[in-house]
């Protein structure tokens, strides 16, 4: 249906786009456990793609979406225009290096494959973990958006495949080294604090995926009661206990 | 490991997901070969040695059908948000999802139909041309009828097709068996659901392919081999 | 009334071109039959297929009732079509159509009420004896059966005019007859005009008015029968009248008797009794070698090897030819050894 | 060698049952040609397809020299079926292969190698008068050119038993000649058992040693075509011998005549001499009201409806039934009214 | 908006992904064939009707066809990793994901076979059985031979699907214009990647679909309407 009437109806369903891993999965629990408590009515619409809820969102086809990170709001405000306001971070899915050839980083084998995410997001955090552990350079100033045209001195000279990113958490066998998704890492079995080579930093990661609404929204008595709910304690335990450090509340 | 997903959970989310691609798939079919079976006509009508051969015709329709057919789903996709708003007033969920799945089937269907149509027997379109029946009417009661059983059959690839294709519309919301088994299996490991959801589109995909073959078979009237 | 003006058609391939038609000119006035006969590869199907437009030809022109078809478009020629009934040498039956469907189908295109439309076609069903298998498919139908269908399909909107491209070739003799008596009713009580492409000189016989001979994309003997048969060394009079080589026995040559000739009877009062007449007349000895008689729609014609023993001989064979019979004497080796 | 005994076999469909063969029971001796004749739909073409195997008939035997091909199964039944041409009534030429590739379709089948191959095709395409089409497709052959093709590929394997229904009903009566001889020639050098289907009685005429009539899917009449003939009121004497009731004009009753009677005659002697001399001998005048001659393989026969008028009308049919022809009186109305 | 990509990084880019598509459907399409064509012949042989109608076998096959061709491409490629690793040592790339494309256009291809088959006259199957000739035999000179045209159309429509289908491949690194459409310039905004992997993509669709249609008609020696 179209959106302009939810937004104007202070009862109305409030439609939430969110990507299917976490998101849709903390949200799901957010609107069975705790929705209710505060009156509130939500629709959980998952999306595969990066763009459309956005989109769909400036389009008023919904009233927020929860899948995106800072980072990646700026670059799309910047490149597809529109106007919409991040409200709250929710929670940050950290970046760990994984392999199953070497125990340490510093061993990654000269020419070896690395595979990581070609979502462009995900790929500069892969590349700006990889700088941080000593294995590259990125070029300077390009460590905003940088993606593999942008590296600078790769002494290990690493091959690098792009995946898409539940692919990485697979590629192991095939490999020296992948740099996932915790969310993916969890399902998949690998354990991202203790079995990982190295990990995103929590603190002040800019990473942290939230809650964005368009600015007419944000003072919103729904929207502000969802990001409550989004950031709640009951909500960070069950982040906490649910994705044991692959994914942390922010 | 992490706990299974429970069998109650699993039913609910196969049933909703079930009902999408039902949805998808069925309209999807229904709107393709409202539109992939004229546009196969007009392309096998307007080929060399159709029934008005009209290379510039055919060339142009031919460049739209095969540029539909190249772009990957989701530019596609994007590029019908303007039409799919218009058309059904938003562009999330299954319903709208259907007029991408759709517009994507119709060339597909098309080009199929162009094929099968090139099959009828010359001489039956010209007894026909000589009965004085018009092309439209030649089209209607000569060619369709008599490439009833192998358009049929190309519809029922279509719909399988169209059952692939339906796990991209999770892109826009539109859920579904396989975007089901995509989020759930793939993404997050779950393998009860994976292998639940495979199951239902697998059976499903044998349905449709078991009709489909059935109704070809059953409104053929030509010989067949019988030792 | 058809008219085919100097109609020339080449077929073009890989392996070279085959000139089909070389120059042929036609007319088969209205309301009669016209036969049109020759080997194999001939030309005659290419005709036929030019005159229904399913051919372009290279040149010349063909005119029916009047109407140069070829410039014709859109619905003037559809109605044009319309008045021509088609029956194709090839196998041409809707396989997804039942015999009764396929007759309905120059019906549907000429806009027949559905009522109507049944009724007709019942009938035409019956024409062709298988009011039992309207139901059936053609896959469903012996050859014959199919043949009969696509006459019965041709006929169905009345048309003007008739082409049939071998109509009989897949019937035995009675169905045949009882096929060509539809034809022959057609255009006596329709005046429909009917070119018949045949290799059956049965069908020319019995329903052809005239007859025109195609040999290697020319027309070679063009005419009404009964004018061809009694033209010595017509191939029509050879095709049509009953053979007169096949009965001699080998070294059985005409030697043995005095006079032998080759004579055709025409008409009631020739054919049954001119050369028994003859033979009692001039007192000389009557042996036939062979020949027959047949009948040309209504006419019986007579062509028989007859020979004569006897003083009189000539004389008889002279007495015949007056009558009316056309005698062609052949050479007979005397005693001696001279022809004579 | 092929056997039938029995034979049964029903189509089955939405609008009811068709019983097509009804207990046929039919003996083509090795070496003879056996043709095949009867309406439209009685069957013929069903009884070929099931000795072909390409129908299962409901119940019934099937021997082709001697084995029982129903119940053989893999590389022996391939052998078997190799030993069998067919041609088909249908077209069934393979539209992506030339008149040659066509022909050597059987080759391939037996494994024949490449040079011999080519060798037979070019041979058969010279004995089917194709030489100059070999490499036309289908589409581009005339509708007598593809049956021919399909003849020679039905014999290109020098198979021992022939099956061919219609295979001249494509063809003109000089093309058909050519062809017979072609089959004429398989069965006498080679010994190839021949079952035709077809509605031309000049095929039956010109190379059948033995004839069965089919009707409504039971055997009506079967045996040597020379017995056939001379039996009186037989379909095949009927069929075969030149027709008498033709020659008839309408309201020319026989009334006029003393003595009228259909007169069968078989063989050299009897053919040309023996009715002018039964007039001449007993003084009657004789009229032939219809018949002619005609030849069965080699033997001349003839059929007349003869008038005599005079006194010894009666003794002269009696001496000309003496002498072996086979004479039919015909009932004559008097002038007094009643039947003599 | 940021800096459009240098034209010159255009051209390699296009350049690339060009010659990663053309690896995996040229790929894809040969193998596709060398598996599709036999599969759609025992599925046409084996069904009802067929020259050797065994209905368990037709179901078997039948099954695993339907089965491959409702997985979306993604759960394929995973189910796939295995044989894929097994067969080309790795299943990361544009090579290694020709294998999942091939063995998810070998159904699709195989069911488009089956109908052409289906398309044979039945007298001409009958004809080439009484000569004697093995099934096998039958199936390479007659069925195939004769369906050429329709079969030839069928691995056109197989390749301008593996084109779309081979975008997928972008989630094992295979790359590819459709990959580089979505990747660079539907999902980083890129429009000028956008528009020309496009243009790409639907002129190698139009080559495609040209050449095949324009095989298909010449090796086709059937009539066609001339007037
Ligand atoms: N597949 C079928 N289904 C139903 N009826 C059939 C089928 N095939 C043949 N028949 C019927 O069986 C009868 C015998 O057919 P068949 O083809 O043997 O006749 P035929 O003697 O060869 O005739 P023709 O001389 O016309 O070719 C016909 O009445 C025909 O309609
Ligand atoms: N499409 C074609 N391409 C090339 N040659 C052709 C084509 N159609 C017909 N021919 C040739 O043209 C000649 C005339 O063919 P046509 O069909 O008119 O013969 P026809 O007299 O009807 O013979 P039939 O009695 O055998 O049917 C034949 O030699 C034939 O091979
Ligand atoms: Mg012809
Ligand atoms: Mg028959």
């Amino acid at each position: 249906g179209g959106g302009a009437d939810n937004a104007a109806n202070q009862e109305a369903t409030l439609r939430v786009a969110v990507s299917p891993v976490p998101h849709a999965k903390i949200l799901n629990w957010v609107k069975n456990n705790l929705a209710a408590s505060k009156n509130l009515k939500i629709e959980v619409v998952e999306f595969q793609d990066y763009v459309l809820p956005n989109t769909s969102l400036v389009d008023k086809q919904l009233e927020a979406n929860y899948f995106q990170h800072v980072p990646y709001l700026t670059e799309f405000l910047k490149e597809r225009g529109g106007d919409l306001k991040f409200v709250t971070p929710v929670h940050i899915e950290p970046l760990a290096v994984f392999s199953k050839k070497v125990k340490n980083i510093a061993d990654l084998p000269s020419g070896g494959k690395v595979a990581l995410s070609q979502d462009a997001s995900n790929q500069t955090r892969a590349l700006k973990l990889l700088q941080a552990n000593g294995v590259l350079k990125l070029k300077p100033g390009t460590e905003a958006g940088a993606a593999l045209k942008d590296i600078g001195e790769n002494p290990k000279n690493l091959k690098f495949v792009e995946l898409e990113p539940a692919q990485l958490a697979r590629s192991l066998d095939d490999t020296d080294a992948s740099i996932v998704n915790g969310n993916y890492a969890i399902d998949a079995g690998l354990d991202p604090i203790k079995g990982s080579l190295a990990v995103e930093k929590a603190e002040n990661n800019p990473y942290a995926n939230g809650l964005v609404t368009r600015p007419e929204l944000a003072e919103d008595k729904r929207i502000k009661a969802l990001a409550e709910l989004l950031t709640s304690q009951q909500t960070r335990d069950y982040i906490q206990k649910e994705f044991g450090g692959a994914v942390i509340p922010a | 490991m992490k706990q299974a997903t429970p069998w109650a959970e699993v039913f609910d989310k196969l049933a909703q997901a079930g009902a999408e691609t039902g949805l998808m798939v069925g309209l999807g079919t229904l709107f393709a070969v409202l539109g992939g079976v004229p546009l196969g006509v007009l392309l096998h009508a307007s080929a060399p040695g159709g029934l008005r051969p009209q290379p510039v015709v055919y060339r142009v329709l031919g460049f739209i059908v095969d540029l539909t057919r190249s772009l990957p789903f989701i530019i596609l996709l994007v590029a019908l948000i303007p039409l799919t708003r218009a058309l059904v007033g938003s562009y999330i969920g299954s319903g709208p999802a259907t007029v991408p799945l759709t517009i994507g089937a119709i060339p597909f269907l098309a080009r199929l139909v162009q094929s099968a149509l090139r099959e009828v027997p010359v001489g039956v379109v010209e007894a026909a041309l000589t009965t004085g029946a018009s092309k439209p009417k030649i089209v209607r009661s000569v060619l369709v009828k008599e490439a009833g059983p192998a358009l049929i059959s190309a519809i029922g690839v279509t719909a399988v097709a169209l059952i692939g294709y339906s796990a991209m519309a999770g892109a826009v919301g539109g859920g579904g068996l396989g975007n089901l088994a995509i989020t759930y299996g793939y993404q997050r490991f779950d393998s009860r659901l994976l292998y639940t959801s495979v199951a239902a589109l697998a059976a499903l995909t044998f349905l449709v392919q078991y009709l489909f073959d059935l109704v070809s078979r059953t409104v053929d009237r030509r010989r067949q081999i019988t030792v | 009334m058809i008219t085919v003006e100097n109609l020339t058609k080449a077929y073009r391939g890989r392996s070279g071109t085959t000139v089909a038609l070389d120059g042929v000119s036609l007319q088969v006035p209205a309301g009669t039959v016209c036969g049109v006969v020759g080997e194999s590869g001939a030309g005659k199907s290419t005709l036929a297929r030019c005159i229904a437009l399913l051919e372009q030809p290279d040149s010349g022109g063909i005119l029916v009732d009047g109407t140069d078809l070829v410039t014709l478009r859109g619905s003037a020629l559809r109605a044009a079509r319309r008045q021509i009934g088609v029956v194709p040498q090839n196998d041409s039956l809707l396989r997804q159509r039942t015999a009764a469907g396929n007759i309905a189908l120059p019906l549907e295109a000429a806009g027949a009420p559905v009522e109507a439309r049944r009724k007709r076609v019942v009938e035409l069903l019956d024409l062709v004896g298988l009011a039992d298998k309207a139901g059936n498919y053609p896959d469903q139908l012996s050859g014959g059966q199919r043949q009969r269908v696509a006459i019965a399909r041709a006929l169905a909107a009345n048309p003007s005019v008739l082409l049939a491209d071998e109509p009989t070739s897949a019937l035995d003799p009675d169905t045949t007859a009882s096929v060509l008596t539809v034809l022959d009713r057609a255009r006596a009580e329709l005046g429909v005009t009917v070119l018949v492409v045949t290799h059956d000189m049965g069908v020319v016989r019995r329903i052809c008015d005239d007859v025109a001979v195609l040999d290697r994309g020319q027309v070679v003997e063009h005419g009404k029968v009964l004018d061809l048969v009694t033209q010595a060394g017509s191939r029509t009079s050879g095709a049509l009248l009953p053979g007169v080589e096949d009965i001699v026995r080998a070294g059985d040559t005409d030697a043995r008797f005095d006079r032998v000739a080759d004579v055709v009877l025409v008409g009631f009062a020739a054919v049954g009794a001119l050369l028994p007449e003859a033979a009692s007349r001039f007192e000389v000895d009557l042996n036939l070698l062979g020949g027959g008689m047949t009948r040309l729609a209504d006419t019986p014609v007579a062509r028989f090897r007859v020979a004569l023993t006897g003083a009189n001989a000539d004389s008889a064979f002279d007495w015949i030819a007056e009558r009316g019979a056309v005698v062609r004497r052949r050479p007979t080796v005397l005693a001696g050894g001279a022809a004579a």
